[in-house]
């Protein structure tokens, strides 16, 4: 194989805007998410600022409008989603005993063209002002006569650069868990997180595309004079909230799949025990993918659809509870009968139990029709969701940190600060969010910059704040926890925690090649079915030989660059703009497909040199 | 972390929920505002409502109280003990388990959702060709509600006069954006869409003024486009209309200094009426100031009375120094807003003010 | 990689696990593209009859020419087929033959359709005029898009075959480039089916 | 599904000649979608007048064709499809019930 280049030694900043190495990948997606999450945290806490006391000056009007939607949008799309890539592309590949994903190089594109979306949507901070419609951004004020900035343009060319990323990046994990599992590795053997990672990008395969069209013609309406959504012109306003709901809905159990995956693993590994009706966990995660289409008129509850489009809806979503309770109820019986530790990790998936618990008991009593007319766009909204995603999804998305943080950096994080941050996020969490339920009963409409006093919802507001602060706190000692670890020696193990799945057969952090050995699967949690075995290891599926490796990359920064220029001229109407940026992707395009990558191999000294002393 | 550790949190955590009950029951009884509270209702729809909110809840507090009780129950009796490192029983599943967890929360399900189906109904229920239903158009601008009468040909702003007891029908649209129209003690909400027509019927059982708040986001000042719905009795709605209805001007009348009021009337005929509207004459830019004197707020929601005393001469003083504060600058009290006017010297705002705090129709 | 070097087998485009995940990933492409498709087709039946001042449906469309047009592009599908089972003959000079064929009523296509909205442009129905003109734009010209790209896409794939040769990086190209055509070709079924067909059938 | 690259996530590839259809199966499909598509343009122009009747049968037409090519000429019906299929069939699973809840039920 003499095409085959020798091995490029990059290093420092040129190997991480190169690296194809799905490894190297949920670092930067862990970090730029992390940075975003910061961002998306410092905006929640200023708007909390303001409304701790009623008729504040802080942030009036457009600017508290401002700050709400970028939270929003910021929290969704550039934390949340990029912290579950994170750790879908460290961990998935491992989980299958998988060398690669499918695509590496359209994992690195995925990444940056998230990357330089997230960042053209920041810089309208500097540009003239942020977009201020709401992450809903519903026309007509998001449309050019009510918002007259070019805020939305950057929060419409933003997300449409970021979820072209997501969508690849989707569209990879599905291809490689369908066609690079290893030998024995059948579905019905995959953990539990690969299977929510596996509907999860279906469920973006399938979402994306809507909100994709509905940029598309918000994008057409600003920039171009069309007319979607002018009424004056034949235009329809309530089509966005279809089309963007539509995406929407399904969109929240992209979220919450995969911490629901992480839940699984975590607690079936520190209660010592397989998880409890394996099987029924994953028809409950098809079938929540699947109903997850069909309820997306939930949010419109109040549009005015009518009486039969309302009922037929609102049944519908009562129906998700179903397959969620089954999850819940596994967990429950996972725990039972096992000997529960309690790490850092584990504390956070068992907070996460009551706490989801409590988010989808008011999700029921909003999909009801006839009471939603009374939630509605209040605060109780606000506490719903937030109760599923930051009770939910943080703390899932926390428990996956500390659980792999060994597997992706080769060191534990610190127990005893952990513990200080899973209190912490949990008591100001609770505080922050559970008054809110009130606020929104009795009376309190979100999205207000401010309140008059006199109308109760003094306590409730001052409580929030606090809460808010508490769980900055919080966050601010996971920070700390980070730095802590990045700075001891310690070195952690293979398999830190007497875990069950297959990334733990391999040393922390995991070698460039994943495998040394493609192993050969012997049955579900393949770890422990071998430790029950009494075998040190995974069995080999195959010799030990030099293995094929694909070769860095600059190309895909190269192509975001050209995208995010792009997106630039779209925004101030400079075609010429747009159309360099368009030609700098479509010559990453070209070259990427012209020259062929014959890639490199780590040779068997290599291997054998880096698998010396690992032991389980 | 041993297990004494372990006992300690747990107390810590129970020592918490006392006090979110304690925190529950203040924030829902003493201090929220009776007549904009969901949880206060009066009217039929927001009872039906609050009926479901209840029915919703119980079944979900059950759930979760079986789900807690597990919960605890595991955590106490499974954790893991010094020492002791056998192996748990590895349990696959069980069908017979799965089958009561899919089936009781379905079961759970039909009851919320069969009176769901009916509520949905009766909420959705056509009053527009019921005779002794009052008709109103409500229109949405940003960031101000008009209210047309169309049979009794009324205008105004800000302020729903609606009888008691009576079944007011109401067809909403917009002027520009979306917005919201919400009175959580007499009915929910529902959106007022530009080029779209909503329908909704309100009943208020018992007299007061009631607070409409704007519930979708509609600009800078979603925030302040509060709304009154002001239920009186029959009698005294069909005044009211007589009023509001007969051709005859306002007047400035008793206890007004006339010569200011009418350097007020001259200025507003200049500046003003390009946009708003009295006695029918006028823009439609803003709200119709039509009897401005009995209005319960300025721009909406700086209150007359803020704290429900039902004396006249409070509510007076504070309309007039309200009416001050919003021509003084209207950008200030309201972001956003559209009064796009230059500034006022401070000897048209107090004209302004005694011309505008004086209208009342007789 | 096996089949580096040596005979290439008679499926090139499976021959590698590159080659595998290629076809596959683009068979999810394409489910994801029947979504945004399927949005687009929400849209437009939403708005078609938003033609406020502006000229009908009815009115507008010209059937003749999207009967040709129809012609071409089931004709160009067919043609990409026999360009793939060239291809599995490993007969690179009538694959040549048959996607170049492809190419050129793709190009056909594309002229009759700017030709068409020229047309209409001069008869008061542009993106700007009104929703059922936003509509209708938005919804070809994402398919004419397409078409455009697919084009240019197996153009270049020909200069590449010319270069390098049929092996088992050039044949998934060739495969999944087909694939996609295909797909365009189906999507246009639906769009003179909704588009022009329902709307000569009128309010 | 048994065994189609579920069980073995390492399948060889297989070698096997024939090919499905071939040149005549192929044009046979062709003139059917010509077919298929005269039929819809001359339903339009002769019964154009009759809604009702029309927009069913233009649209049943487009679905037959589409399938046709979806499975003749996207090899769909072929082996080692079986990821395809669910893929495509999600995909349509998904929008169209939400096209059809949105025209009917929500009248957008
Ligand atoms: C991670 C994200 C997430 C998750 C998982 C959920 C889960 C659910 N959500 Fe939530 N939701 C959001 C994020 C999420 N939501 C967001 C972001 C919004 C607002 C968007 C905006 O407007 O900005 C929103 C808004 C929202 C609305 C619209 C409210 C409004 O604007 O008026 C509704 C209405 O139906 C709703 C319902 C539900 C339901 C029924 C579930 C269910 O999936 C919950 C299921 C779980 C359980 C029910 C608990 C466990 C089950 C058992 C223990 C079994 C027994 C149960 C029974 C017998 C019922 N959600
Ligand atoms: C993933 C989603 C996500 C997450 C994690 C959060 C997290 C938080 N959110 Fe929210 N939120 C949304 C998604 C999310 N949110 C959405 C979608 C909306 C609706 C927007 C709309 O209406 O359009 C919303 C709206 C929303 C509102 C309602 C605004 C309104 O309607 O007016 C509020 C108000 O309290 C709020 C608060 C918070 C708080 C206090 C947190 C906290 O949990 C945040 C905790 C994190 C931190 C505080 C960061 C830590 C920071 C540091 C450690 C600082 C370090 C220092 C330096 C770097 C110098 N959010
Ligand atoms: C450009 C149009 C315009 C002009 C000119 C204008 N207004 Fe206004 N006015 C408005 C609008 C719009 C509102 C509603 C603002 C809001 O609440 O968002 C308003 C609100 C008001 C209100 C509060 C109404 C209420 O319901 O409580 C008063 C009082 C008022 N204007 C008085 C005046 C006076 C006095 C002048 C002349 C000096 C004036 N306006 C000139 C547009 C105008
Ligand atoms: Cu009007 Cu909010
Ligand atoms: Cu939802």
């Amino acid at each position: 194989m003499a095409q085959h280049a020798a091995r490029p030694r990059n290093t420092g900043l040129k190997d991480w805007l190169t690296t194809v190495d799905h490894k190297k990948i949920g670092i930067l997606y862990l970090v730029a998410g992390g940075f975003f999450f910061l961002l998306g945290g410092i905006e929640a806490v200023l708007m909390r600022l303001q409304l701790m006391y009623p008729e504040s000056n802080l942030f009036v009007g457009a600017t508290f409008n401002e700050l709400l939607t970028m939270h929003g949008t910021t929290m969704i799309f550039l934390a949340a989603m990029p912290i579950i890539f994170a750790l879908m592309n460290a961990i998935v590949p491992l989980q299958i005993g998988a060398r690669d994903v499918a695509f590496p190089f359209v994992n690195s594109l995925g990444f940056w063209l998230f990357f330089f979306g997230g960042t053209l949507l920041n810089l309208s901070w500097f540009l003239g002002g942020a977009p201020d419609a709401g992450w809903t951004a519903y026309p007509p004020l998001s449309g050019t006569t009510y918002s007259s900035t070019h805020g939305v343009s950057f929060y419409v060319l933003g997300l449409q650069i970021a979820g072209l990323g997501t969508l690849i990046g989707g569209i990879n994990f599905l291809v490689t868990i369908i066609n690079m599992r290893a030998p024995g590795m059948t579905f019905m053997r995959m953990p539990l997180f690969t299977w929510s990672a596996f509907i999860t990008s279906a469920l973006i395969l399938f979402a994306f595309p809507a909100i994709t069209v509905g940029l598309v013609l918000l994008m057409f309406d600003r920039i171009f004079g069309a007319n979607f959504f002018e009424v004056a012109n034949g235009g329809n306003v309530v089509l966005w909230q279809h089309l963007f709901w539509i995406f929407g809905h399904p969109e929240v159990y992209i979220l919450i799949l995969p911490a629901f995956g992480i839940i699984s693993e975590v607690v079936a590994t520190f209660s010592k025990k397989r998880l409890f009706g394996y099987s029924a966990m994953v028809f409950a995660t098809i079938v929540i993918g699947f109903l997850g289409f069909m309820v997306w008129a939930h949010h419109m509850f109040t549009v005015g659809m009518g009486p039969v489009a309302n009922a037929l809806f609102s049944i519908a979503t009562m129906l998700i509870a179903v397959p969620t309770g089954i999850k819940i109820f596994n967990w429950l019986l996972t725990m039972w009968g096992g000997q529960i530790r309690f790490t850092t990790a584990n504390l956070f998936a068992v907070g996460f139990i009551p706490t989801f618990v409590i988010g989808g008991m008011t999700g029921v009593m909003l999909a009801v029709a006839p009471a939603d007319f009374q939630y509605h766009d209040s605060y109780f909204v606000v506490a719903h969701f937030h109760y599923v995603i930051v009770g939910g999804m943080a703390f899932g998305l926390f428990s996956g940190c500390y659980y792999w943080w060994p597997k992706m950096f080769g060191k534990m994080l610190n127990e005893t600060i952990g513990k200080w941050n899973f209190w912490l996020f949990f008591i100001g969490f609770h505080l922050t969010f559970f008054p809110q339920h009130f606020l929104g009963l009795t009376g309190m409409p979100r999205r207000v910059y401010t309140y008059m006093a006199g109308q109760g919802w003094e306590m409730g507001n001052m409580i929030s704040t606090i809460g808010a602060l508490v769980m900055t706190l919080g966050t601010a000692v996971f920070l700390w926890n980070a730095f802590v670890t990045s700075r001891k020696a310690e070195k952690a193990p293979a398999d830190p925690w007497d875990a069950r799945t297959l990334e733990w057969a391999i040393p922390s952090p995991a070698p460039e090649y994943n495998f040394a050995q493609t192993p050969r699967v012997r049955g579900l949690d393949a770890l422990w079915v071998e430790k029950m075995a009494g075998n040190k290891g995974m069995t080999p599926a195959e010799p030990l030989g030099p293995i094929h490796m694909p070769s860095p990359s600059i190309l895909p920064f190269l192509m975001s660059v050209g995208f995010f220029i792009a997106g630039f001229g779209f925004i101030y109407h400079q075609t010429i703009v747009s159309v360099v940026g368009l030609l700098v992707v479509f010559y990453g395009m070209f070259a990427r497909s012209l020259f062929d990558d014959h890639g490199f191999h780590i040779e068997v000294d290599e291997i054998k040199e880096t698998e010396k002393g690992v032991k389980l | 972390m041993g297990l004494d550790c372990m006992m300690r949190r747990l107390q810590q955590v129970g020592r918490l929920l006392p006090l979110f009950a304690v925190l529950a029951l203040m924030l829902t009884g003493c201090s929220s505002d009776p007549y904009l509270s969901a949880l206060t209702p009066k009217g039929p729809a927001a009872e039906m409502q609050l009926f479901m909110m209840k029915l919703s809840l119980y079944v979900m507090l059950f759930v979760f109280a079986v789900v807690v009780a597990i919960f605890a129950y595991v955590l106490v009796r499974y954790r893991k003990r010094k020492g002791d490192n056998s192996i748990p029983e590895q349990v696959e599943g069980n069908h017979k388990l799965e089958i009561i967890w899919t089936v009781i929360p379905f079961l759970l399900l039909i009851v919320i959702a069969v009176p769901m189906v009916s509520t949905t109904f009766t909420l959705a229920k056509d009053y527009s060709q019921d005779k002794e239903a009052v008709k109103v158009k409500v229109t949405a601008h940003q960031f101000w509600w008009e209210f047309d009468y169309p049979e009794a040909k009324i205008k105004t702003a800000q302020e729903l006069y609606i009888p008691v007891g009576k079944k007011v029908w109401l067809e909403l649209t917009s002027a520009d954006v979306i917005h919201s129209f919400w009175v959580p003690g007499i009915a929910g909400k529902i959106d007022t869409n530009p080029g779209m027509k909503n329908t909704m019927w309100l009943e208020a059982s018992e007299e007061g003024v009631f607070q409409g708040k704007c519930a979708e986001l509609c600009g800078a000042s979603h925030a302040l486009m509060d709304f009154k719905v002001k239920v009186v009795s029959q009698e005294e709605f069909d005044a009211w209309v007589a009023k509001m209805s007969k051709e005859k001007p306002e007047s400035t009348t008793d206890g007004a200094d006339t010569a200011l009021a009418a350097e007020g009337e001259k200025i507003f005929q200049q500046s003003c009426v390009s946009c708003h509207a009295i006695d029918g004459n006028g823009g439609k830019i803003g709200p119709d100031l039509s009897n401005y004197s009995e209005r319960q707020t300025v721009a909406g929601f700086l209150r007359n009375d803020p704290t429900h005393t039902g004396d006249e001469a409070v509510r007076t003083e504070n309309l007039k120094k309200n009416l001050h504060k919003w021509l003084s600058n209207p950008e200030e009290v309201k972001p956003g807003n559209l009064m796009k006017i230059g500034q006022l010297k401070p000897e048209e705002v107090d004209a302004l003010t005694e011309y505008l705090s004086n209208l009342k129709r007789q | 990689m096996i089949h580096d070097h040596g005979v290439l087998p008679a499926e090139p485009e499976k021959a590698t696990l590159e080659g595998r995940n290629k076809v596959l990933g683009f068979w999810l492409f394409l489910g994801g593209e029947t979504v945004l498709f399927g949005s687009l087709f929400a849209t437009y039946l939403a708005l078609k009859e938003s033609f406020v001042g502006g000229p009908s449906p009815e009115e507008l469309f010209d059937l003749k020419i999207v009967a040709l047009a129809t012609i071409l592009l089931l004709t160009s599908s067919l043609t990409s087929v026999f360009g793939v089972m060239a291809m599995h003959k490993h007969n690179t000079k009538l694959m040549q033959l048959w996607f170049g064929i492809t190419v050129i009523l793709g190009a056909g296509f594309l002229g009759l359709e700017v030709y068409e909205f020229y047309h209409y442009y001069h008869e008061g129905h542009t993106l700007t005029s009104n929703a059922f003109g936003s509509a209708f734009y938005t919804l070809v010209g994402f398919h004419g898009g397409h078409v455009a790209f697919g084009v240019t896409w197996i153009a270049l794939l020909q200069a590449q075959l010319a270069k390098k040769g049929l092996t088992v990086v050039t044949a998934p190209k060739f495969y999944v480039a087909a694939l996609y055509w295909h797909f365009v070709d189906l999507v246009w079924v639906f769009i003179f089916t909704v588009v022009y067909l329902m709307g000569k059938v009128g309010a | 599904m048994g065994n189609i690259n579920l069980e073995n996530a390492h399948p060889q590839p297989k070698i096997n000649k024939s090919h499905g259809i071939g040149v005549k199966g192929h044009l046979v499909a062709f003139a059917l979608s010509i077919v298929l598509t005269a039929l819809a343009f001359i339903g339009v122009i002769y019964f154009g007048d009759d809604r009702s009747f029309v927009i069913p049968y233009i649209i049943g037409l487009g679905i037959v064709q589409a399938l046709a090519q979806l499975f003749i000429w996207m090899h769909m019906s072929e082996k080692g499809h079986l990821f395809p299929l669910v893929g495509m069939v999600s995909g349509v699973v998904v929008i169209l019930p939400v096209i059809l809840m949105g025209l009917y039920l929500c009248w957008w």
